[in-house]
């Protein structure tokens, strides 16, 4: 099958359909029959989207580690700037990831959305197409054309559709993450006088010197760090995910939190690995921080979103723990396993904390609250929810059979190969992971039925209903059975840990 | 030739005088008038440096249109001239002395930093019938006929832009909604209304 | 073979599936009869395959399933190793299951999560299964966790009530605690081998016991001692040994048939199995062997002391399974694997027996659990008396029961095993194992005594309907009855002695192996027997029966007036020598203040309080002196540029 | 003899002359507007004065689309005043500071 074009089609579909939609407008009202043409109007272009992205996994060969479906065309020619895209085993999981959480994100705003579900909608289409652009965009110009462009869509979902504070969320979202972007920025345009191209690979191939990398390794990391989000830069999220709306929570924690991490193995470790080697120490330190520190202070939240984007914030940890350990491996194995480790744990992650934002969402929608507190005895009135955010409750405390685990399981193995307090600190989230989960398990869903609006609760409708098994599925799947995904990623890991492991000072 | 210099003289004086006027006058109808002038001398001057085709131009739209324009617009506000009359703005002294060393320099400039062969700067005599407005025309309607037409576009914008802000929306006017008309559905336009059948009285 | 493990793992867990997913539409007949069919078929099966593992000659299977995912050359496999000592696993996990399976019928008649508590515990089927079936510690890591999930879910089962759900939390953190343990001692395999697959790791044994780890650094660690108390901790937490215990008692806030089920014979073994599994890395380290001993050891005793003083019936129950899982550790440490699943088989039965007929008299005395409101009911129930009795005097080891040869011969294996070096633990071992037999004795009986015998002291209400339970439940307690009777003369000579594990386990060519010792003087069943007088566990166990009977039936007032006077004593029992409170006023208190100190003080104070929203605030007061020159005068912007025109001018003009 | 710096000179103090205009000017709006449009006559002068002394008609072309510039813009602003004077009743310059911060 030709698919030269696939990765322009996956990324210009949703975001033209988001700019058609957007300019039809819903007419004000979210309750005619425009809009209702419109919300279906959205979830056909992202289901047709996740289709396409379908054939990118069949067509995906998994024994190569270099680009596929490559496209490249002269953008901006003077200054050497290409539009070039390309996917290998570290972005292709990652876009099916996107292409597939959009869909469910579209469904489960359907009826929430009270106003301008058209612009909300098209806002998610288009945010989706910028996200895959992310994850394939091989040029670092046009990489960060479209890093900063997510932003725009994302910040109108929360400042538009948000909470009640939702202004100061955005703002604080918008600059803690422009913050960290213009840096990159600054590190490209140097990147670009050293190589006087902004091609990626041509960055991972020069000699840079020593100073330089750290330098550009500091500008990336702020960049990143800042997504991911590491401690101690993350207090931007908590934020941002209380006053999204749920399909906002659920892109962020999902899709847009990974971006920080894709980040990490695209640009960090290739191209300035000696100074990722001098960092590892402080990035492992930071992880562990994440791990332990934030799993504590999840334990502490009364607010269900909250408490999820702490867990998030300590999950994430683990993804960048995973990434860095390869310094601190003596033997020959290990490196692989931790960056995969991270890797499942990005997908598994992107999966569980959507579906964990989504049951929030689903009590949210019916009591218009967040306090863990004003629940208690959910199962009650609703057992079919009860039953799903039990599930995803446990996958989140990483059991194994569900997704969660399978990354968790290897970061650990590869972190004791580089010391057992590494893994030691890591093994914690075993315990607190199960701690604050579990602990708003029981004051939510479990117990007596705690007032009389639990007590009228409904339980959850179809749509819920195929959105939650849709993760479920997804979720057991890749925990049961995480070897296609493993695949995907084995040979392109394999030869990034062998090309970071050669210096390159020069 | 001393003719010459004795009319740019009187000119520009008159010129320099009439701007004065425009802006220290109290009145702005005088400020106006004033300024009409300063066009008028302007468009002298400019004839003076053999530019006609714009001299005339400047006259034509400049007092022709816009300052009836200017002079139309005061006088439909009806603006309070007593009140508008109180004195200078405290950035009087500050702005005079600013004015002061600015136009020191300017002339300094002028006149002592330019290479010293070229003071004077006497303009060449034009060749033999040399036609200011059929060369302006040349260029205009060859090398620059792009700008020329986008100059088009300015001042359409300009048009629209200005009725588009002055028009005032009055209520009760009746106009057709032609896009609601277009949109409206079938079940929009008759309603049944289920009511029980009444006996005949 | 193969068809027949999947079946056996598969036919639970479909019927969970079903039952779970489609209860209405299977109704209660359905989900009964749905997984009753298939944890019967499992069980069937397994028997087969038991048949063929000892009598049909078949030789131990390692069956690889299906690839799991491989990265960096590390293979994670799910597969089955099925040999003499899985096999006998899942003949006892199967029956015990299918009788609870029935049992649960009864008991759980008017329960309206019915089809739920089916689909939970064949699942729980499926989940143990998979973890005594395991070829892989990563398998066995699945298993492990699963079994957990369905413990914390059963537990949970009611979940209005508060006590349950606090409890459920509380069992699955301890477990976590564990599991913590052993997924390091995992990782540690993982790393000196490269291999999750057990061939492969004990193939390395000697490998990893020559290695040394850095864990404190500048010291070195023998490798496989680190790894096996690590594993160790996943067995503490899952087989409840101190200081992990503290979920178990309160486990019992779940329905009966699971406490039977789970917390007594089957998950909570899943620990002693796995150490005896892993006994070829276990005989490479005496430490390690060591430091089980003293925990089991501790265990037993204590942790039998704390039933006395129990007036829950079923908390009395749990007590002795921790007590007797105390047993089997302490006999893993003396490296008399076989001895210790010995134990656990028979200690399945019978335990399983005195819950479910716990579980019967709590059904007929309407779900009333206290003890001292009970009483004679021997008149009233006389099957669930009898099966009580039974059950009883196989946890004492009365002589003839089956707890009698797996306990006389595990106390024998550790009298024998006291293996140079290691003085003070054999004592602090063999003592305890005695003196819980005498603890033992006393709390089993007196408990039996103020159930069955004395007075009546229940109100006139519950009196009047007092009845024999039907036969759904009393069918499970004879059917086990059976075995707790028997079961210990047919297969004492096979297991024990018989070579019956073959290389499943394995034990040190180093030491005396201590129940080759044992058989070197075995006359037989019979000899053992009319031996059992001449010990002292004889005497021991029939203090403790005797002690309790002149303590609560003959002469009640004593206790009581022992209670007044050993009242410190008697409230370091109480409160289980303060265990619960260590944990969570200590660790989960701590935990919470340490979260939100972390959360008001790290995050809000320090990081957005000082330096995102100081940043912030610094920012806004630079502006605002800023912002007073923004006088929002149009002429003042005009002056502005035009000073600023000036400036650039005056450069021009003077300084270039 | 009449030249290009006679021109310039004058331009210059018509610039100037204007920049006061607008700077104390503390009345009305139109005046500043009538100012601008004596800057943009200062310019147009030394456009005209540098075409006639180079010889080039380039500088006329210019001059001619600042004139149309300039028309366009004295229309919008005007427009603009209008609507000002609508809503607040007063062109006042010290009325309106809308843009204080």
């Amino acid at each position: 099958m030709e698919l030269s074009n696939l990765l322009s089609i996956l990324i210009w579909t949703p975001i033209v359909g988001g700019f058609v939609i957007l300019a039809l407008g819903d007419g004000g009202d979210a309750e005619s029959s425009r809009a209702g043409l419109m919300r279906q109007a959205s979830l056909a272009v992202s289901v047709v989207t996740f289709l396409i992205s379908i054939l990118l996994y069949t067509g995906f060969d998994t024994t190569t580690a270099s680009m596929q479906f490559v496209e490249r065309v002269p953008w901006i020619e003077t200054l050497n700037v290409y539009y070039y895209l390309g996917v290998d085993g570290i972005s292709a999981p990652l876009i099916l990831l996107t292409t597939f959480i959009t869909p469910l994100v579209v469904i489960a705003g359907w009826n929430t959305i009270k106003i301008r579900p058209a612009q909300y909608f098209a806002a998610f289409l288009i945010l989706e197409g910028l996200m895959v652009g992310v994850f394939s965009a091989l040029d670092g110009i046009l990489f960060y054309v479209f890093w900063e462009a997510m932003l725009v869509p994302m910040f109108l979902i929360i400042g538009v559709w948000g909470g009640a504070r939702r202004i100061y969320a955005t703002v604080k979202f918008f600059l803690y993450t422009f913050l960290g972007s213009v840096l990159m920025l600054v590190a490209f345009i140097y990147l670009y006088r050293v190589t006087g191209t902004y091609d990626l690979f041509a960055f991972m191939e020069a000699p840079i010197s020593m100073t330089a990398q750290k330098l550009i390794f500091i500008g990336f990391l702020l960049a990143f760090a800042v997504k991911v989000p590491m401690w101690p830069v993350h207090t931007w999220l908590p934020d941002a995910h209380v006053e999204a709306p749920t399909g906002g929570s659920v892109i962020l924690a999902a899709i847009m939190l990974k971006m920080g991490g894709y980040g990490f193995v695209r640009l960090s470790l290739p191209i300035v690995p000696d100074a990722s080697e001098y960092f590892a120490g402080l990035m492992i330190a930071l992880s562990l921080i994440a791990v332990v520190y934030i799993g504590f202070v999840a334990l502490m939240q009364k607010d269900m979103k909250k408490l999820i984007a702490y867990s998030s914030i300590a999950h994430m940890g683990f993804v960048t723990l995973g990434f860095f350990l390869n310094w601190h491996i003596g033997g020959d194995s290990g490196a692989v396993l931790g960056i995969s480790g991270g890797m499942v744990q990005m997908v598994s992650h992107g999966l569980i904390s959507g579906a964990m934002f989504l049951c929030v969402g689903v009590l949210y929608d019916r009591m218009h609250s967040r306090m863990i507190a004003d629940y208690g005895g959910v199962a009650n009135t609703m057992p079919m929810f009860a039953a799903f955010m039990v599930l995803f409750a446990m996958a989140n405390a990483g059991l194994p059979g569900t997704s969660g685990f399978v990354g968790e399981f290897m970061v650990i193995i590869a972190s004791f190969k580089a010391n057992f307090w590494f893994a030691f600190l890591a093994a914690t989230t075993l315990v607190l992971g199960a701690a604050y989960t579990l602990w708003m398990i029981k004051r939510v869903v479990y117990g007596d039925i705690a007032n009389d609006k639990v007590a009228a609760l409904k339980d959850l409708n179809s749509r819920e209903f195929v959105v939650l098994s849709i993760l479920a599925i997804s979720v057991l799947l890749v925990g049961l059975w995480p070897a296609p995904l493993v695949d995907m990623m084995n040979v392109t890991i394999e030869n990034l840990v062998s090309q970071i492991s050669q210096p390159k000072v020069g | 030739m001393l003719f010459h210099s004795i009319l740019f003289y009187a000119f520009s004086l008159v010129l320099l005088g009439a701007a004065c006027g425009v802006v220290f006058s109290k009145n702005p109808i005088h400020s106006i008038m004033f300024l009409v002038l300063t066009f008028f001398q302007a468009a002298i001057l400019w004839l003076m440096a053999e530019a006609e085709f714009l001299a005339i131009v400047l006259v034509l739209v400049y007092v022709g249109a816009v300052m009836v324009l200017f002079l139309f617009v005061v006088m439909m506000l009806e603006v309070d001239i007593e009140a508008v009359k109180k004195g200078m703005s405290r950035y009087t002294a500050p702005a005079l002395a600013i004015a002061a060393l600015m136009t020191f320099e300017l002339i300094n400039l002028i006149w002592l930093r330019s290479s010293d062969e070229e003071v004077g700067g006497n303009f060449q005599p034009l060749p033999e019938g040399y036609d200011n407005t059929k060369a302006l025309g040349e260029v205009l309607y060859t090398e620059h006929v792009y700008a020329f037409e986008i100059a088009a576009v300015v001042l359409l914008l300009a048009i629209v832009a200005a009725i588009t802000l002055t028009m005032r929306k009055r209520p009760n006017l009746k106009v057709q909604d032609i896009s609601a008309q277009v949109a409206v559905q079938a079940k929009d336009r008759v309603r049944i209304v289920k009511m029980d059948a009444e006996e005949k009285s | 073979m193969y068809n027949y493990y999947l079946t056996i793992v598969l036919a639970p867990l479909i019927a969970a599936i079903v039952t779970g997913l489609f209860g209405k539409q299977v109704g209660r007949a359905g989900a009964h009869g749905l997984t009753i069919l298939g944890v019967g078929l499992s069980c069937a099966l397994s028997f087969v395959v038991l048949y063929q593992m000892v009598w049909g000659g078949a030789s131990p299977e390692n069956i690889s399933v299906y690839t799991w995912a491989v990265t960096d050359g590390l293979r994670m496999e799910v597969g089955f190793l099925v040999d003499r000592l899985s096999a006998l696993m899942m003949c006892v996990v199967t029956f015990v299951s299918l009788m609870v399976h029935i049992y649960t019928i009864g008991y759980m008649h008017d329960d309206p999560g019915y089809q739920r508590f089916f689909s939970y515990i064949s699942l729980f089927t499926f989940s143990m299964l998979m973890l005594v079936m395991s070829n892989n510690f990563l398998q066995l890591f699945f298993g492990w966790e699963a079994v957990g999930l369905v413990s914390y879910l059963l537990i949970g089962f009611w979940y209005k009530k508060e006590t349950a759900i606090f409890a459920n939390l509380k069992a699955f953190l301890v477990n976590r605690v564990g599991d913590f343990g052993f997924i390091l001692g995992i990782a540690g395999v993982v790393m000196l081998t490269n291999s999750l697959d057990y061939a492969t790791v004990f193939g390395q044994a000697d490998y990893i016991a020559g290695e040394t780890l850095e864990v404190i650094p500048g010291t070195a660690w023998n490798a496989m001692t680190v790894i096996c108390i690590l594993l160790f901790i996943g067995a503490m937490g899952k087989s409840a040994q101190a200081p992990l215990h503290v979920w178990l008692p309160d486990s019992m806030e779940g329905p009966t048939p699971i406490s039977a089920l789970i917390h007594a014979a089957t998950m909570v073994t899943a620990g002693i199995f796995m150490v005896a599994r892993m006994s070829p890395l276990y005989e490479l380290t005496t430490t390690a062997l060591s430091v089980v001993i003293v925990i089991g050891a501790i265990t037993a005793f204590f942790m039998g002391l704390l039933g006395i003083v129990q007036n829950d019936i079923k908390r009395v129950v749990a007590y002795s399974t921790l007590s007797q899982l105390g047993y089997m550790t302490v006999a893993l440490g003396a490296s008399a694997y076989s001895a210790a699943i010995f134990h656990l088989m028979t200690h399945a039965f019978f335990k399983a027996l005195l819950f479910l007929a716990a579980g019967s008299v709590i059904i007929a005395m309407h779900h009333e659990q206290d003890i001292r409101k009970m009483g004679g009911l021997k008149k009233y129930m006389p099957i669930t008396y009898w099966t009580a009795l039974i059950g009883s005097l196989a946890l004492i080891g009365f002589p003839g029961s089956a707890g009698f040869f797996s306990k006389d011969l595990l106390i024998e294996a550790v009298a024998d095993s006291h293996w140079k070096g290691q003085g003070a633990v054999y004592w602090i071992a063999y003592l305890s194992v005695l003196l819980g037999v005498f603890v033992t004795a006393l709390y089993s009986f007196r408990m039996f005594f103020l159930v069955f015998h004395g007075e009546e002291r229940m109100d006139a209400e519950t009196k009047s309907h007092l009845h024999e339970t039907p036969l759904v439940v009393t069918g499970p307690l004879i059917l086990l009855a059976i075995p707790s009777a028997v079961i210990g003369w047919i297969t004492v000579e096979a297991i024990l002695f018989g070579g019956f594990f073959g290389d499943a386990i394995v034990t040190s060519a180093a030491r005396p192996d201590v129940l080759q010792e044992l058989g070197s003087h075995w006359h037989g069943s019979l000899a053992l027997l009319l031996h059992a007088p001449m010990t002292p566990v004889f005497w021991l166990a029939a203090a403790g029966v005797g002690a309790a009977w002149y303590l609560w039936l003959k002469r009640p007032d004593i206790p009581e007036a022992m209670h007044k006077k050993f009242s410190g004593l008697y409230n370091l029992l109480d409160r289980k020598y303060y265990f619960d409170d260590l944990w969570i006023k200590g660790f989960a208190g701590g935990g919470r203040s340490l979260g939100n100190l972390l959360w008001q003080k790290g995050d809000q104070t320090v990081i957005d309080g000082w330096l995102v929203n100081g940043t912030a605030n610094t920012v806004g007061r630079l502006a605002g002196i800023v912002r007073q020159i923004q006088t929002g005068y149009l002429y003042t912007y005009a002056f502005a540029m035009i000073i600023g025109l000036t400036a650039l001018l005056s450069w021009l003009v003077w300084f270039r | 003899m009449i030249g290009l710096q006679h021109y310039l000179t004058l331009s210059a103090m018509l610039f100037v002359l204007s920049i006061i205009g607008i700077v104390i000017n503390r009345r009305n709006l139109i005046l500043i507007l009538m100012c601008i449009e004596l800057m943009l006559l200062a310019v147009n002068f030394n456009f005209i004065a540098f075409s006639r002394y180079l010889g080039d008609e380039l500088g006329q072309v210019f001059v001619f689309f600042i004139l149309t510039v300039a028309a366009a813009e004295a229309a919008i602003g005007l427009a603009i005043l209008v609507v000002l004077f609508r809503n607040k009743r007063s062109i006042n310059v010290q009325e309106l500071n809308e843009m204080k911060g």
